[in-house]
């Protein structure tokens, strides 16, 4: 299947994959209300120690402990390949994020929800790829 | 160099556009034809001139004086004739001089004193320059044309003459009583400028020894084709596409000694798509000639067609964006603008055929003299 | 010491637009913007701006504008702004002024004063979408004629011609060498040089092992430094250019700075990390065109005639006669470099004050080699601030051969001119060796660009050229006749050798 | 065509189903259940307790996955025996079933300890959705309950009912809550957590009577003589394994149903999953009972593959709990409290929010605390799980922003990107 994959030589730590991850799965798509009314979290992690830095976002595993781990249901295989997350039927217990072995899954505190990338399901392309200003994000098929 | 009558035009003569008719017939027996039959063949070609310059070449056509060089001279003064006999008798023995014989006909006006000198290069001057005989003849035409007000030489070859004038050739070749000459290879040319008066040392054809050319087209790499001429000694005084095309036929094949066809894949070079597509060998014959050569080529549209002694080649430029019929009869070879300006003359003809474009046509005298110039043998 | 200077521009950020995303805080290698952690907003120090508009580019919401700002000083037409600057950072610190990049003085562009041709009736001009449209070109010395016999009904070639760089489109990357520029930077020009049939060039720095690769489209700089210098390094070239004058900083030699020599640059270079690489003013076996010659054939022997050898001048006011005594020296190519020439590093002093404009360097260069016949012995390349695709079809139509493109190419991959490019923190990730910002510069993406870039100006040298009626650059090269003058006068003109516009 | 039987409808059920599902679509797959339900989330009869859902809502597959996976579900039925010579499944209600592969996913019962008092109303367990039905029927009439048992499921009892406004207990025997999977410093963490929201925490003690008259519980009496009074108990002490189906056969036992790595049964063709069996430990290198969610349904999986002949294997199971008791998230993996020399021990803490704690051997990181600031710990799980050497730097290990960042370039770029 088709994956995200960070390209740390190239990563330049600005993390607008964050920024436009956020738009992406706000209400509104708007840049500044998903930020500065909606509050709406990014699906991915930017991990930073200069010089290096890149993003991590879920890997959808071929055996992925998170569904594996899921008490509710809430995480499922799809066939096609990505692990889908049902909102709905997260209660917050964050057993996944204890489980996902990337960190990959945040937390949404205030909602008890988890949030975890869903490679923008209707997109063409996930919006952090689409918008990293530095390719230094690739959505593409490798090997597996 | 103000106030010269050879440069009045100067600026206007620099590539004045003009749509053209040319014509050419050669014997490649070497027999020799009178001169009524460019006129006729040329004379179809009317529409495609405009009354401001017509003109002829004949080769073969001085056959008692073929070793002295014809110098074909126009003045606009007396004082420059008496500049050009002082020159010529201090560098040349003049064998013969005399009026270009002429008949007065209403078309021709304003007509300049054209006067013909049969000479040869004096062996002192020769020596003194240390220059072969074809480049000191060479040196003495840039020398009055450029250096004696009020005189052009607008032809200096062996054995043939050139004859232009303002006015439409068929006009002009009455004029110049060219029934009254024969020869095995004949060049006729109208002009159409579109903006200017003729002038007669601007009509076709352009002469440098015994290279005569004709031409209809015009010619975009003039400046650097110019510039390149220039850095070989040439002064290209008329500032016109032909007067440099002719001056590139005489660098290439007389002085670099190319062939005939390998001189044409220089002013004409084959794109490089084509060369990339040779066998090797080759392949680098021709990146060769277009590395080396490539300020020589002739770049824009243009049919040419170049007379020199013993034959006649016709090549269109590499797109071929003006019009040109080859056709062949017994010994006869026929170039002109459109196949109406053959048929005229030899209506039932054994081949017709468009050359392409950048592939030159080459006529040839194939028995006995004269001599030819350029190198090896080549066939169209 | 307290400073006079106040900050040359003002940063207004949209507190509406602003997301705090702090992308601008991140990016900004010259610590401009910074969180409050009180209440997470973001402030900006503008005395530390550089205009490098890297914050401006990334914002996501465009929020931040950057402004000049409008009154640094009590300017008047000859105490401008800039010159009051200088003075007040020279009585603070005692030192020479540095700076970036290319001559900003407002001399005359002769580009922009020269107009070009197109055909109209009586000549047919070409559409390369539908014709053939020739750009090749091959640098490298030509003989006068060839020779050519024929053998066994075929025709061949006798003259032996000298090594020749075929260039599919006139255009060739300027040397910047890795320490001015960072690796990624040259791996972007080596890649779309060799994708796009040009070359790219060194500069003094020698050539990264990882490089070797792209050799073919490659031209290593032998300068007075020496730096990298090898036999493999020779060998890996297409050609090898002999680095005497920049246009930037003509008749100075070169410094990087030992912050600046790390482990790649050190072993690329040759010498130890963290001492200062100093390139010499003059080469110091070459006091004399003869000395040149030595070194010209030295390289030739070392190659063994397979490559050309170019030597890189300034543009300096006997550059016709220096050009001529370059080719007698026996350079295939000569490098022109004008007045507007970049660098990574300069005096500004310098590089606003000296030197001729490329311009007439082209014209006075060419003409003189016409003028000695020699024209044919010597490509020319010209250099220094090519900033379109007309600019260059006006070189070659003064007689360039082909054209340096470095500012134009750094352009290309996004520089926006700061002219901090000293400081190594070059924010767009070019003028670095600083990991943090190297990274920035993509090499994928900058090679597209370049390639990109190089398309764009040969198609439109294309439809110009086609404009004119003709189909292979090598007709216009050196054809003045295209090219009319605008505005000027009769001594440039004549040095132009151009016509004024009206005269036919 | 294969007949798969499975008893038991939980995690370890599904595990299997979906794993036979995946390889083989055209066997038939039986499942026998004592409880009645569609196949529900069973830690989340806390939420449901606290009123936080419902049970339409905990149904951990949809409603048609048995249907869409082909599987006869015999529900509400329990499963009298097994004759594992003949392969067949006697059913309570007559009925048998007949099976090539059989997967014993009875899961766990409640255990309760001898304690004088059992025999009074309102004493409650809470491991299935009928315990919190039962509970939140009660609710209504108790006032103050003790809840016996500070582990995992207590604490998420108590939390709950107290969100339902009741009084809560809890008696724990151990020195803190939580001791099987958390160290002091972490249990004093929770247990402060619990008692700044009142409910009360007695560690080190245990009830020894349940009090009370006329069968109504009046109170407990703990060992340290105390009385706490309440009106009900909730023994949520923990879960044995149900093994009785294989009593007296000859299916191994130890304190669970022993299985291989491929969740085999010392008997061929059956196999054992979940909270039942008694597999290996991928840390301790000891066979035990690991009682939890996500373990259940990797064991059934395993046992699923190994079924339809295409065997993956299990990889051992890891201790590792999620909880997040008022709002203080806290996380534990592997080997969280050893006392061996040999292990390695880093913590960090920032007063009573924030507690990070690694344990390493022969630097391998092999468990781990985390409180408060969770986000990224299941890389530590990872970590634990792929036995990678963290020795360079397990400094890092305790920053709450640790990340593949803090690896060797190289082992972050097979870690991250192998997929």
């Amino acid at each position: 299947m088709k994956r995200i994959y960070a390209i740390e030589s190239v990563c330049m730590n600005c993390q607008l994959c964050a920024v436009f991850c956020a738009t992406g799965h706000s209400r509104s798509k708007d840049i500044i209300k998903a930020h500065n009314r909606e509050k709406v979290l990014p699906r991915l992690f930017v991990e930073e120690k200069r010089p290096v830095s890149f993003a991590v976002q879920c890997r959808h595993c071929d055996e992925p402990f998170c569904v594996q781990s899921c008490i509710t249901g809430a995480l499922t295989k799809s066939l096609e390949g990505p692990v889908v997350y049902a909102e709905e039927k997260c209660v917050g217990c964050w057993t996944c994020v204890a489980a996902c072995p990337y960190g990959a899954i945040r937390r949404d505190v205030d909602r008890k929800k988890i949030a975890k990338c869903d490679l923008c399901a209707e997109l063409t392309e996930p919006a952090c790829v689409a918008n990293c200003p530095n390719q230094a994000l690739v959505y593409e098929e490798r090997g597996s | 160099m103000e106030g010269r009558w050879n440069r009045r035009y100067d600026w206007q003569y620099d590539r004045i556009p003009s749509g053209c008719g040319l014509a050419a017939i050669i014997s490649e027996a070497g027999r020799s034809f009178g001169g009524e039959e460019i006129i006729q063949s040329i004379c179809v070609l009317h529409d495609r001139s405009n009354g401001l310059g017509g003109g002829f070449a004949g080769y073969g056509i001085y056959p008692e004086k073929r070793d002295l060089f014809a110098f074909h001279v126009m003045f606009e003064s007396i004082e420059a004739k008496e500049l050009v006999d002082a020159y010529f008798d201090r560098n040349f023995y003049v064998e013969e001089s005399g009026h270009i014989p002429t008949r007065k006909i209403k078309e021709i006006t304003n007509a300049p004193l054209l006067w013909r000198y049969f000479v040869k290069p004096l062996d002192d001057s020769l020596q003194d320059c240390e220059l072969c005989e074809e480049d000191f003849v060479t040196r003495s035409v840039f020398h009055i044309n450029g250096e004696i007000p009020g005189a052009y030489v607008f032809s200096s070859g062996k054995n043939m003459g050139a004859f232009k004038a303002v006015g439409y050739p068929e006009d002009v070749g009455r004029f110049y009583r060219l029934d009254e000459y024969e020869g095995y290879s004949w060049i006729g040319h109208g002009r159409f400028p579109t903006n200017t008066p003729g002038w007669w040392g601007g009509a076709h054809p352009f002469t440098l020894l015994d290279w005569s050319l004709v031409h209809n087209g015009e010619i975009s790499s003039y400046g650097i084709n110019k510039r390149y001429l220039e850095m070989f000694g040439y002064r290209c005084e008329l500032q016109t596409d032909t007067e440099v095309a002719a001056y590139l036929f005489d660098l290439l094949l007389r002085r670099h000694g190319l062939s005939i066809e390998v001189a044409c894949k220089a002013l004409a070079s084959p794109f490089w798509s084509d060369i990339d597509r040779m066998p090797e060998e080759e392949r680098e014959l021709f990146k060769a000639i277009r590395m080396v050569y490539g300020p020589a080529l002739l770049n824009g549209p243009f049919a040419i067609v170049l007379g020199f002694t013993g034959g006649l080649i016709g090549i269109n430029d590499r797109v071929k964006l003006r019009p040109l019929v080859a056709a062949r009869k017994d010994d006869r070879l026929y170039l002109a603008s459109e196949e109406a300006a053959i048929r005229e003359i030899s209506p039932d003809l054994d081949v017709v055929w468009a050359p392409k474009a950048g592939e030159p046509v080459i006529g040839r005298v194939r028995t006995g003299e004269p001599e030819v110039v350029g190198a090896e043998e080549t066939v169209a | 010491m307290y400073t006079l200077l106040q900050p040359d521009f003002r940063i207004k950020r949209d507190e509406e637009r602003c997301i705090r995303c702090g992308v601008c805080v991140r990016q900004c290698a010259f610590d401009v913007h910074s969180v409050d952690t009180d209440d997470g907003s973001i402030r900006s120090d503008e005395s530390k701006c550089v205009a490098c508009q890297r914050c401006e580019t990334l914002c996501p919401t465009r929020a931040l504008t950057l402004e000049e700002n409008y009154h640094v000083a009590n300017e008047n037409y000859n105490w401008t702004g800039g010159v009051l600057k200088n003075i007040w950072k020279q009585a603070e610190t005692g030192g020479v002024l540095l700076t970036g990049m290319g001559n900003p003085r407002p001399y005359r562009i002769y580009w922009d004063h020269l107009v070009l041709n197109a055909s109209q009736v009586t000549n047919p001009s070409i559409d390369p979408l539908r014709e053939p449209m020739e750009l090749r070109t091959y640098l490298g010395s030509k003989p006068d004629s060839v020779e050519v016999v024929k053998e066994n009904g075929s025709l061949k070639l006798k003259t032996k011609l000298a090594p020749q760089l075929r260039l599919d489109a006139p255009f060739l990357f300027s040397a910047m060498s890795l320490g001015a520029i960072g690796y990624n930077v040259q791996e972007a020009m080596a890649r779309a040089a060799t994708e796009m049939g040009i070359y790219w060039n060194t500069g003094e720095g020698g050539l990264h092992k990882d490089l070797y690769k792209y050799g073919k489209n490659t031209i290593v700089q032998v300068a007075s430094g020496r730096f990298g210098v090898y036999k493999d390094y020779l060998d890996a070239a297409a050609a090898v250019e002999i680095k005497i004058g920049q246009g930037a900083k003509p008749g100075i030699g070169g410094h990087l700075p030992g912050e600046k020599v790390g482990d790649l640059v050190s072993m690329t270079r040759m010498i130890p990390a963290g001492t200062d690489a100093l390139s010499p003013a003059p080469h110091h076996d070459i006091y004399s065109i003869e000395d040149l010659s030595q070194l010209i054939y030295s390289l030739k022997e070392a190659t063994e005639y397979t490559k050309p050898v170019s030597v890189k001048i300034a543009a300096v006011h006997n550059v016709a006669a220096i050009a001529s005594g370059i080719v007698r020296a026996g350079a295939d190519i000569v490098a022109i470099d004008g007045i507007r020439g970049g660098t990574g590093a300069a005096p500004t002093m310098i590089r606003d004050n000296v030197g001729i404009p490329i311009e007439l360097a082209i014209a006075a260069v060419d003409q003189r080699l016409r003028d000695e016949g020699i024209r044919n012995r010597a490509s020319i390349l010209a250099a220094g601030g090519f900033r379109s695709s007309a600019d260059i079809i006006k070189a070659i139509a003064l007689g360039a051969d082909a054209v340096y493109l470095g500012t134009a190419a750094l352009v290309a991959m996004g520089c926006h001119v700061c002219q901090k490019c000293y400081t190594g923190k070059c924010n767009w990730g070019i003028a670095t060796q600083d990991p943090y910002l190297e990274r920035r510069l993509n090499p994928d993406i900058a090679a597209e660009r370049l390639s990109n870039l190089i398309h764009a100006w040969s198609h439109e040298i294309m439809e110009m050229l086609g404009g004119m009626g003709i189909n292979a650059i090598e007709s216009l090269r050196g054809n003045r006749l295209h090219l009319r003058g605008v505005g000027l006068s009769k001594t440039e003109l004549d040095i132009l050798g151009v016509r004024h516009a009206g005269a036919s | 065509m294969t007949k798969y039987a499975i008893i038991g409808n939980s995690v370890a059920a599904v595990g299997a189903i979906e794993a036979i599902r995946s390889v083989d679509a055209e066997g038939s797959i039986t499942v026998v259940a004592n409880e009645p339900y569609h196949v529900y989330s069973r830690p989340l009869i806390s939420e449901y307790l606290a009123g936080e859902t419902t049970v339409e809502r905990m149904a951990y597959r949809p409603a048609d996955f048995y249907e869409k996976n082909g599987v006869e579900a015999i529900l509400g039925v329990a499963a009298a025996g097994i004759d594992f010579d003949k392969k067949s499944i006697a059913l309570e209600d007559g009925q048998s079933v007949e099976y090539d592969k059989l997967l014993l996913a009875t899961g766990g019962k409640p255990f309760v300890p001898p304690i004088v008092g059992l025999d009074h109303q309102d004493i409650f367990t809470f491991t299935g959705l009928a315990d919190a039905m039962k509970l939140d029927e009660a609710i209504d009439r108790v006032k103050d309950f003790v809840v016996i048992g500070g582990g995992l499921i207590g604490l998420k009892c108590a939390e709950s009912l107290h969100k339902r406004g009741v009084k809560v207990t809890v008696v724990e025997l151990a020195d803190r809550v939580m001791a099987a999977v958390l160290d002091v410093d972490a249990g004093r963490i929770v247990e402060k957590s619990l008692a700044r929201k009142g409910i009360d925490v007695v560690t080190g003690d245990t009830v020894e009577e349940i009090l009370g008259e006329g069968g109504s519980i009046t109170g407990v009496r703990l060992k340290s003589e105390k009385e706490l009074p309440c009106q009900a108990v909730v023994i949520a002490i923990g879960v044995a394994p149900n093994v009785e189906l294989v009593k007296d056969s000859p299916v191994k036992v130890g304190r669970g149903i022993l299985v291989d790595d491929m969740m085999g049964t010392s008997v061929p063709d059956v196999y054992a999953a979940g909270d039942v069996a008694e597999g290996r430990d991928v840390l301790m290198g000891v066979t035990r009972i690991l009682p939890i969610w996500p373990n259940a349904y990797m064991q059934g999986r395993a046992a699923g593959m190994a079924m339809t002949g295409s065997p993956r294997g299990f990889a051992g199971g890891l201790s590792m709990n999620s909880i997040e008791l008022f709002g203080t998230p806290l996380i534990n993996v592997g080997i969280t409290d050893p006392r061996d020399e040999s292990f390695e021990i880093l913590t960090r803490s920032e007063g009573d929010h924030l507690y990070r704690k690694v344990v390493l051997r022969d630097g391998r990181l092999v468990g781990a605390i985390v409180v408060g600031e969770i986000d990224r710990a299941g890389i530590l799980t990872g970590l634990i799980r792929d036995g990678v050497d963290v020795s360079d730097f397990k400094e890092e290990l305790l920053r709450s922003d640790f990340g593949h960042i803090d690896l060797p370039a190289d082992v972050r770029e097979r870690r991250l990107f192998a997929l």
